[in-house]
């Protein structure tokens, strides 16, 4: 039985208690203990069922490589899937449940699979299950989806918050072992600014539970010097509980913090990811011992001789009373002689080495273990848990020459360095024959961004697996034993968590699945949640000796970030909530949230679409904006309209490459509707622009264009014509605007008192400086609804007064704010375009009718050329015009002309299709604007728009400009 | 007229830094290729010398710091913006440059007390421990273009106006008890 | 995750810091041109698995353009230059030819240029 | 070829799976093909069945630098999708949808092509009227999608948040008979197919140069010699640009990185593909229960196969914002492939300057879908050496006269 020792546990506070449950049952554990040592501790040895055949698993290791021990951690809003009990801290009232079986974990339907696994080699689904057809998608893979899967899916959002942080340093340690200690320590005596990051609470890697000597010194006593030593120096930043996830380019390397992972709710971040960028990484993150390949590997009490070590001296858990000890190499000898310390059985060493002669097996033998080499394990036996093995020689075919009973296994197959911060950008191994394992090729290094060597690598994840110097020698055991027959090979698990077998990988090669990557895909090696920690080398080594290759020229799969699972909660940050995304809004926000406005996002903007009213539908309020702002005045807030400075000598030679018009003779005072285009041709903004004197211009861009349209100018201000005397700033911040829109809107200014806003001081298409109301603005006379219309910039500090100073005087005219729908209805009624209406990036200025703002005078502007090319030039384009349905409804948004016939494909022939279409609420009718086949050729005639539900509307062709054709009420 | 008001009216949020919106203040972005007449100009404006690359001069409740290799961002009180204006436009008469008054498209933050460079270590891809005193730095805050620099005991940290409330949410996460980074 | 220095600030600024630009050292082709000319201008790319220059904008940062020269196999950068030229410095050439020798490559849109 | 089958695999149980033969050869090259196609990743071998199958051209070898399938192929997210809004898009990616749906019966390999309906979301009203032109397009290109109501969208996917307060879901494109299918099997599927036609399939052999005479192709030379063919067809997405260099021509495209990741797997929670291109994410469920999840691509020329990784946190940031479950999940690995980007982020198709030599690029993002359109399309233009309707609008000299197939017909926002 699995249970605590009386004495013992270097990590765990026993005057500390801590009741926690498992599947709903109390159980109780100690402070510093690992959720996986509390589970041994109170027995609990199955701790989980397998991903394909559902077969009871236990635990095996006892850090992050762990395949079996996950569970489902918490409950509600802090369910965590999949969590690893071995790397969990323990804490009061953490309650875990066990995963992948129904209905319990004892008694699970789903081991069926376990019966029939022999029909369920790797890859049999590509082979089957193709008939019917519909049975894929409604029988096969919801049974397999269902069987699939581990942990809970959550229903419900985090709880709890992350953050992200930013370090910086010389040089990075990945791993608080001795060598890494050291590492840090020299780096730190050679000036260099040094972060040390640990995956574990506690500094000192595996040597304490070893118990061995340090430079002389007692492990411990050597620790804790260094601990001090580190902790007082300014250059050196230690990081426990971090996690160093990926390599990436240039020295940024993310390190994920579990900051509160062990005081759930406490306030405090849940973790933080660390994204650090360092000139040089030291990678001491050790090395990973491997299961050996014998059959019922599996079963429960089969676990890691290093794990089994560790629970016994950090956690003074026994995970068995009587342990057979299996390995390759003399490690696992201090497995044996720890528990014979802790005054448990080991009724033998199982050696498959012809002999072991080294000082930890004679040690062995000295403190009276049977030690019996050239010989493993034949098959283990038992069900939920080790009852015995059954002991052959390793170079035989099985034949059992003794059973000893047990109810736990210690097994070790040599130690693979953790080379995967090594391997993420880039580095390469070379296979060591001596140690049996890929080790850093010290001469191929990942490359930083001056082409130098960007990790380093030390201690065991080198290759040095006693920190002495010298090489240990491992050879390799792949299989046991050696001439194992195929039925004990189909019970011999390479993959504990996705059930591969070495059968599997050795049908995969039989079937010509021979490369790496092949293996890997076809029978899911390595790809479970510890991605192939434990189970790769052994894999490729079978895959090797299945192909007759060697294991370096097999290779390995690609090491891909993260280390270990990240939370993605940690990944997504801050960004959650109210901080998911800036959102910008202008001066004015709280005013219209106040009017109840109807918000949408227009870029990062949030806009009003519209001010509904009680009882109002969002279609009826913007009736009643348009209808107010044809017969009254509207007050729109226009602030989101991009305003750039244009200013210098060149700046109007600048202005004419831009748009496609004349900007450098526009008068002072006066304003210019504009057109920009890309080098394509294709229209890509638009805006009035305003000469403000002899050599500055403001530019108006479209909400969302204003920073893309000053970046498009500085690009090529800087880029191309940098010799050119050109200063631009974008001021879009700066001013709050606001439209006042409507038959009233003179009279509302005039109230406000201030500046002269009569026809004669301040025409259509001019600017001018003054006051109103006191507030100092700068109004421009312009329209972009067919009305009368001033825009008013005043600084945005004055906005929200001038706004609402706006809203007061207004009552006297029936003054309503509008939102951008209204925007929208009141502009396609006067046939004015809107960039992202009828543009969509394939539209040219000359499509629109707009040639009247293309000038023919100049050489050139930019996108002219593009325009020249033969299909933007082509006479067949599909051109602007207005429609008009014969029936007076609203042709559906998107809707496209059809033509007679199809095409080559088979597809309906088109030969147009709308851009806009309102209800409009001035003509009582819908009115729609859009793109056809030699449109404006073609007044008067009807054409059909599709629906989507196959019918067709009736339109007539007509202008674009639905309402007050002769602009007399701009004009006023 | 009201007075001017700034973004957030002068939000604050005490963590373990304290950070509070201040403003409204006087800014100016100027744009000049440099020379004597730009010497000139700053030091009527804002009585600094040009300062050199990435650096802030401060002289009293004003200051310059330098943006770019040919844009200054002048601070001053915000009912000073109008004669310092005019300063730049004398002394830069006949020379090619742009003076913009910007005071009302930013919005100002101070973040305060000893550990308020972790506040903006959570949120900047910025080396706070290498950052020279009087160094102005133009970065990110999270997803938004922020300029810093440390002063008085802590530090100004300008951004957008429009996203004044984000960049308060965000240094409110950031400061927040418990969550200091050593 | 690159890091390039700004030329103009000094900045050695994250990837996050800055807006990617593509190929750098395009010569602009208007109006008159031959429609091979301005199809090389717009659309033609070198894509070299190699040496490669490039337009970086400092957005979050001094708001410049500047160009660099970077190995678009290993994401070793040579240098960075201000974007004020039609040609990489002869600094930078000598910087990339000292770290690959067998680089040939040119940078003009011809594929000749400076060796 | 030995057929695969449940009968098969019970007849194998019993003498434990000893029988089963290699799922395709492995041969060394002959020295004349009437076809080359260079590139064993899903387009390639694609182009490589219908010479076979459509043409009845079977002296092919299908040459590959590395293992086969083990570029984009390999690295996808494994979207398959038609509701694409221009016509040629549309035409190519419903008919790979369509030979999907047949994919496992006819290659005898189950390609788990599961149509579980992939939704666009709109969360912008513009974004609402592009996806109602996108339906109106669908209806007459004959592609089943549907504009449906956020009610509907959360019946179809209960973990979606539509009450986002950001972005709430206004709506989304519905294509139901879209879903996913299991990329590696793709591959693997057709190579065993072309393999039992008689072609060769060479792995672990590059492509150095490419031979020609009198302006047409005459060979390649390649790691394992020279090897002759009358037509060439090149299908090497990532690696376009260098073996047109050998070509003697420059494409319009860039090679940049695109990244995807999978969460640990969970318990199935969700049976839809869910696009939500406002905020830049996406994400499946696969049948091991993994959450699959990608975003948009970097800005800059790289040939690495590893992306920038804030465009991980970007992409994560707005998924957990649309599906606030998948916070305390963990990113279990996460990868870049290498895609070509075109001018108008469309495909070519097309034939090249040099004479037989055709090629198949600039997929960009989204090449999984198409594999067995564009092997269909390819093997025709190879074929006849003239495209045929599918190909036809892809040809590479489309740019020159501005003739784009732009499907990211979004330019700026409104006012």
């Amino acid at each position: 039985m699995s249970t605590r020792l009386a004495k013992g546990g270097r990590l765990i506070n026993r005057t500390a208690p801590v009741e926690f449950s498992f599947n709903g049952k109390k159980m109780k554990g100690f402070q510093g203990d690992s959720l996986a040592a509390a589970l041994l501790a109170n027995d609990q040895v199955m701790v989980g069922r397998s991903f394909k055949y559902h077969r009871p698993r236990g635990i095996v290791a006892a850090g992050p490589e762990e395949p079996n021990a996950l569970v489902n951690l918490g409950t509600g809003a802090r369910l965590e899937p999949n969590q690893r009990t071995t790397t969990t801290e323990l804490f009061s009232g953490l309650e875990a449940t066990s995963q992948n079986h129904w209905p319990s974990l004892s008694f699970d339907v789903g081991v069926i699979n376990n019966y029939a696994s022999r029909f369920m080699p790797a890859g049999f689904y590509y082979k089957t299950f193709m008939h019917p057809r519909p049975f894929w998608k409604h029988v096969f893979e919801p049974v397999i989806r269902r069987a699939a899967g581990l942990g809970k899916a959550p229903t419900q959002g985090d709880a709890d918050r992350y953050e992200q942080a930013y370090a910086f340093c010389d040089v990075l340690v990945v791993g608080a072992g001795i060598a890494g200690l050291k590492a840090a320590k020299s780096a730190a005596d050679a000036g260099q600014r040094v972060i040390l990051v640990e995956q574990t609470p506690v500094l000192g890697g595996r040597a304490p539970v070893d118990d061995t000597e340090v430079d002389g010194k007692p492990v411990e006593a050597w620790l804790s010097a260094m601990e001090a030593d580190l902790a007082a120096r300014d250059n050196v930043t230690i990081r426990v509980r971090t996690v160093a996830a990926g390599v990436y380019d240039h020295g940024y390397v993310l390190a994920d913090e579990r900051v509160a992972d062990h005081t759930p709710g406490d306030g405090r971040p849940k973790h933080r990811l660390w994204r650090i960028r360092t000139a040089k990484v030291i990678n001491a993150a050790g090395a990973i011992e491997r299961p050996l390949s014998f059959a019922g590997n599996d079963i429960p009490g089969v676990m890691l001789a290093g794990a089994l070590r560790d629970y016994v001296v950090n956690y003074g858990v026994s995970p068995g009373d009587r342990t057979v000890v299996v390995t390759n190499n003399d490690s696992a000898y201090q497995t044996a002689l720890a528990l014979k310390a802790a005054g448990l059985d080991v009724p033998a060493v199982l050696d498959a080495r012809a002999s072991a002669t080294g000082a930890l097996p004679e040690a062995a033998r000295k403190a009276g273990i049977r030690v019996i080499t050239g010989h493993g394990i034949a098959k283990v036996k038992g069900g939920k848990r080790v009852t015995g093995v059954s002991v052959c020689a390793q170079a035989g075919e099985g034949s059992v020459t003794e059973e000893i009973g047990c109810d736990a296994v210690a097994m070790s197959g040599g130690w693979s360095p953790v080379v995967h911060l090594w391997s993420h950008c880039g580095g390469k191994l070379n296979w060591d024959d001596t140690i049996s394992a890929f080790v850093p090729d010290p001469t191929r290094p990942p490359l930083n961004h001056d082409g130098s060597a960007m990790v380093e690598v030390v201690g065991a994840a080198s290759g040095d697996l006693d920190l002495s110097g010298k090489p240990s020698t491992i050879p390799p055991v792949w299989v046991m034993p050696q001439g194992a027959p195929i039925k004990l090979r189909s019970k011999m698990w390479l993959d504990y968590q996705n059930d591969v077998k070495v059968s599997d990988v050795q049908l995969a090669a039989r079937e010509g699945y021979m490369s790496v990557e092949h293996t890997k895909r076809y029978t899911t090696l390595g790809m479970a949640t510890d991605q192939g920690k434990l189970s790769n080398i052994n894999g490729l080594a079978i895959l090797a000796d299945s192909l007759g290759s060697e294991i370096p020229q097999v290779g390995t799969t690609t090491f891909r970030p993260p280390y270990t699972p990240v939370t993605i909660g940690a990944l997504a940050g801050e960004s959650r909530g109210d901080i998911f995304q800036p959102l910008r809004r202008t001066p004015m926000h709280e005013a219209h949230e106040k009017a109840g406005a109807y918000f949408e996002p227009v870029g990062l903007w949030r806009r009003p679409y519209c001010f509904p009213r009680a009882g109002e539908t969002h279609e009826q309020a913007v009736h009643r904006e348009v209808n107010n702002t044809r017969n009254n005045v509207g007050l729109l807030d226009a602030s989101t309209l991009g305003k750039i400075i244009v200013k210098g000598p060149d700046a109007g030679k600048f202005l004419d490459m831009l748009y496609t018009g004349v900007m450098s003779t526009l008068p002072v005072g006066k304003c210019r509707y504009g057109l920009m285009c890309n080098e394509q041709g294709f229209l890509s903004d638009d805006g009035v622009v305003a000469r403000i004197d002899e050599d500055t211009w403001l530019c108006h861009t479209t909400s969302g264009g204003a920073d893309r349209i000053h970046g498009w100018m500085e690009d090529w201000l800087q880029c191309e014509w940098w010799d050119w005397k050109v200063f631009t700033a974008n001021v879009t911040e700066q001013y709050a605007q606001v439209a006042v829109v409507g038959p009233n809107a003179r009279k509302l200014l005039e109230s406000l008192g201030g500046m002269d806003v009569s026809k004669e001081a301040l025409p259509f298409m001019q600017w001018a400086d003054g006051t109103l109301a006191g507030f100092p603005v700068r109004v421009y006379r312009i329209s972009f609804s067919g009305e009368l219309s001033y825009e008013i910039a005043v600084p945005a500090s004055h906005g929200a007064a001038f706004w609402e100073a706006c809203t007061k005087a207004g009552k006297a005219f029936d003054a309503m704010p509008y939102g951008t729908e209204g925007l929208h209805v009141l502009r396609a009624e006067k046939g004015f375009i809107m960039i992202g209406d009828e543009t969509d990036g394939t539209v040219i200025p000359q499509d629109l009718g707009l040639d009247w703002a293309i000038s023919k005078k100049k050489a050139d502007y930019l996108g002219k050329r593009g325009q020249d090319r033969s299909y933007l030039a082509s006479p067949d384009r599909w051109k602007l015009v207005g429609f008009e349905t014969l029936d007076g409804s609203v042709i559906p948004d998107g809707s496209y002309i059809i033509a007679s016939g199809t095409n080559a494909n088979g597809q309906r022939n088109t030969q147009g299709r709308v851009t806009s279409t309102y209800y409009s609420p001035t003509l009582k009718r819908g009115i729609a604007m859009g793109l056809l086949k030699h449109g404006p050729t073609r007044m008067g005639e009807v054409v059909e728009f599709n629906t989507v539900k196959g019918g067709t509307v009736k339109a007539k062709v007509r202008d674009t400009v639905f309402f007050d054709k002769d602009g007399e009420k701009q004009n006023v | 007229m009201s007075d001017p008001v700034s973004a957030l009216n002068g939000a604050s949020f005490n963590g373990f830094a304290s950070v509070r919106e201040v403003g409204p203040l006087g800014m100016i972005s100027l744009r000049h290729k440099g020379g004597a007449a730009l010497t000139k100009a700053i030091k009527a404006a804002v009585g600094t010398k040009v300062p050199a690359q990435r650096k802030i001069e401060v002289a009293g409740d004003k200051a310059c710091g330098w943006m770019s290799p040919d844009e200054y961002l002048l601070v001053l009180p915000y009912g000073e913006v109008g004669a310092a204006m005019d300063a730049l436009a004398k002394a830069l008469d006949g020379e090619h440059h742009l003076a913009a008054d910007v005071s009302d498209a930013r919005a100002v933050f101070r973040v305060e007390g000893d550990k308020a460079d972790q506040v903006l270590a959570k949120l900047s891809p910025v080396d706070f421990a290498t950052l020279e005193p009087g160094e102005l730095r133009r970065s990110r805050a999270a997803q938004v273009a922020a300029a810093m620099w440390a002063q008085d005991g802590g530090f100004t940290v300008v951004c957008f106006r429009s996203v004044a409330v984000y960049v308060m949410g965000l240094l409110t996460h950031s400061a927040q008890p418990g969550s200091e980074l050593a | 995750m690159l890091t390039l220095e700004c030329p103009y600030c000094g900045v050695k600024a994250d990837e996050t810091e800055l807006a990617p630009g593509y190929e750098a050292h395009l010569k602009r082709f208007g109006p008159g041109s031959s429609p091979e000319e301005f199809e090389a201008y717009m659309f033609a790319r070198k894509n070299p698995k190699g040496v490669h220059f490039e337009r970086w904008r400092h957005a979050y940062g001094c708001g410049k353009w500047f160009l660099a020269a970077r190995c678009t196999a290993t994401l070793e950068v040579f240098g960075t230059y201000p974007a004020q030229v039609s040609e990489p410095p002869a600094d930078i050439i000598k910087k990339i030819q000292a770290r690959r020798p067998e680089w040939k490559s040119g940078w003009q849109p011809d594929g000749k240029g400076t060796k | 070829m030995k057929r695969y089958s449940v009968f098969a695999i019970a007849r194998e149980a019993l003498r434990y799976h000893s029988g089963w033969e290699k799922a395709w050869r492995s041969p060394e090259p002959k020295a004349q093909y009437d076809a080359i196609v260079v590139g064993a990743g899903g387009h390639g071998l694609a182009t490589a069945y219908y010479l076979g199958k459509n043409h009845g051209i079977t002296n092919v070898a299908i040459i590959e630098k590395g293992w086969l399938g083990g570029g984009n192929t390999g690295r996808n997210t494994t979207i398959i999708r038609s509701n694409y809004l221009q016509d040629s898009s549309a035409a190519i990616y419903e008919k790979a949808r369509s030979l999907y749906e047949t994919m496992s019966q006819d290659l005898n390999y189950n390609v788990m092509f599961s149509p579980r309906g992939v939704m666009m979301l709109a969360q912008t009203h513009h974004e609402v009227r592009g996806y109602l032109r996108t339906a109106h397009a669908n209806a007459l290109q004959g592609i089943a999608t549907e504009f449906i109501t956020p009610q509907r969208v959360k019946e179809l996917c209960p973990i979606l948040n539509i009450d986002g307060p950001r972005y709430p879901v206004l709506g989304a494109l519905w294509q139901p008979r879209g879903g996913t299918g299991r990329h590696d099997a793709v591959a693997w599927g057709y190579a065993r197919a072309c393999s039992a036609m008689g072609m060769d399939i060479i792995q672990n052999c590059e492509v150095k140069g490419v031979r020609s005479e009198n302006g047409q192709v005459t060979g390649v030379d390649t790691t394992k010699g020279f090897i002759g063919t009358k037509k060439l067809g090149m299908v090497v997405a990532g690696h376009s640009g260098q073996l047109a260099e050998m070509a003697g021509f420059r494409l319009p495209i860039e090679a940049v990185a695109l990244q995807a990741l999978v969460s640990e797997p969970i318990k199935p929670c969700m049976d839809v593909v869910v696009m939500a291109n406002t905020v830049h994410g996406y994400m499946s469920q696969s049948d091991k229960g993994e959450m699959v999840i990608g975003g948009g691509t970097d800005g800059f020329n790289n040939y690495t196969q590893r992306g920038s990784f804030h465009h991980i946190e970007e992409t994560l940031r707005a998924l957990v914002e649309t599906f606030p479950i998948i916070s305390r999940l963990k990113m279990l690995r996460q990868w870049g492939g290498i895609v070509d980007m075109t001018g108008d982020r469309s495909p070519i198709i097309s034939k090249t300057p040099l004479g037989n030599c055709f090629i198949n690029c600039g997929w960009g993002t989204g090449g999984f879908k198409a594999i067995p359109g564009s092997g269909w399309a390819m093997a025709e233009l190879m074929a006849k050496g003239e495209p045929g309707p599918l190909a036809e609008a892809f040809n590479m000299w489309r740019f020159k006269e501005g003739q784009f197939i732009d499907e990211s017909v979004a330019a700026g926002v409104a006012h």
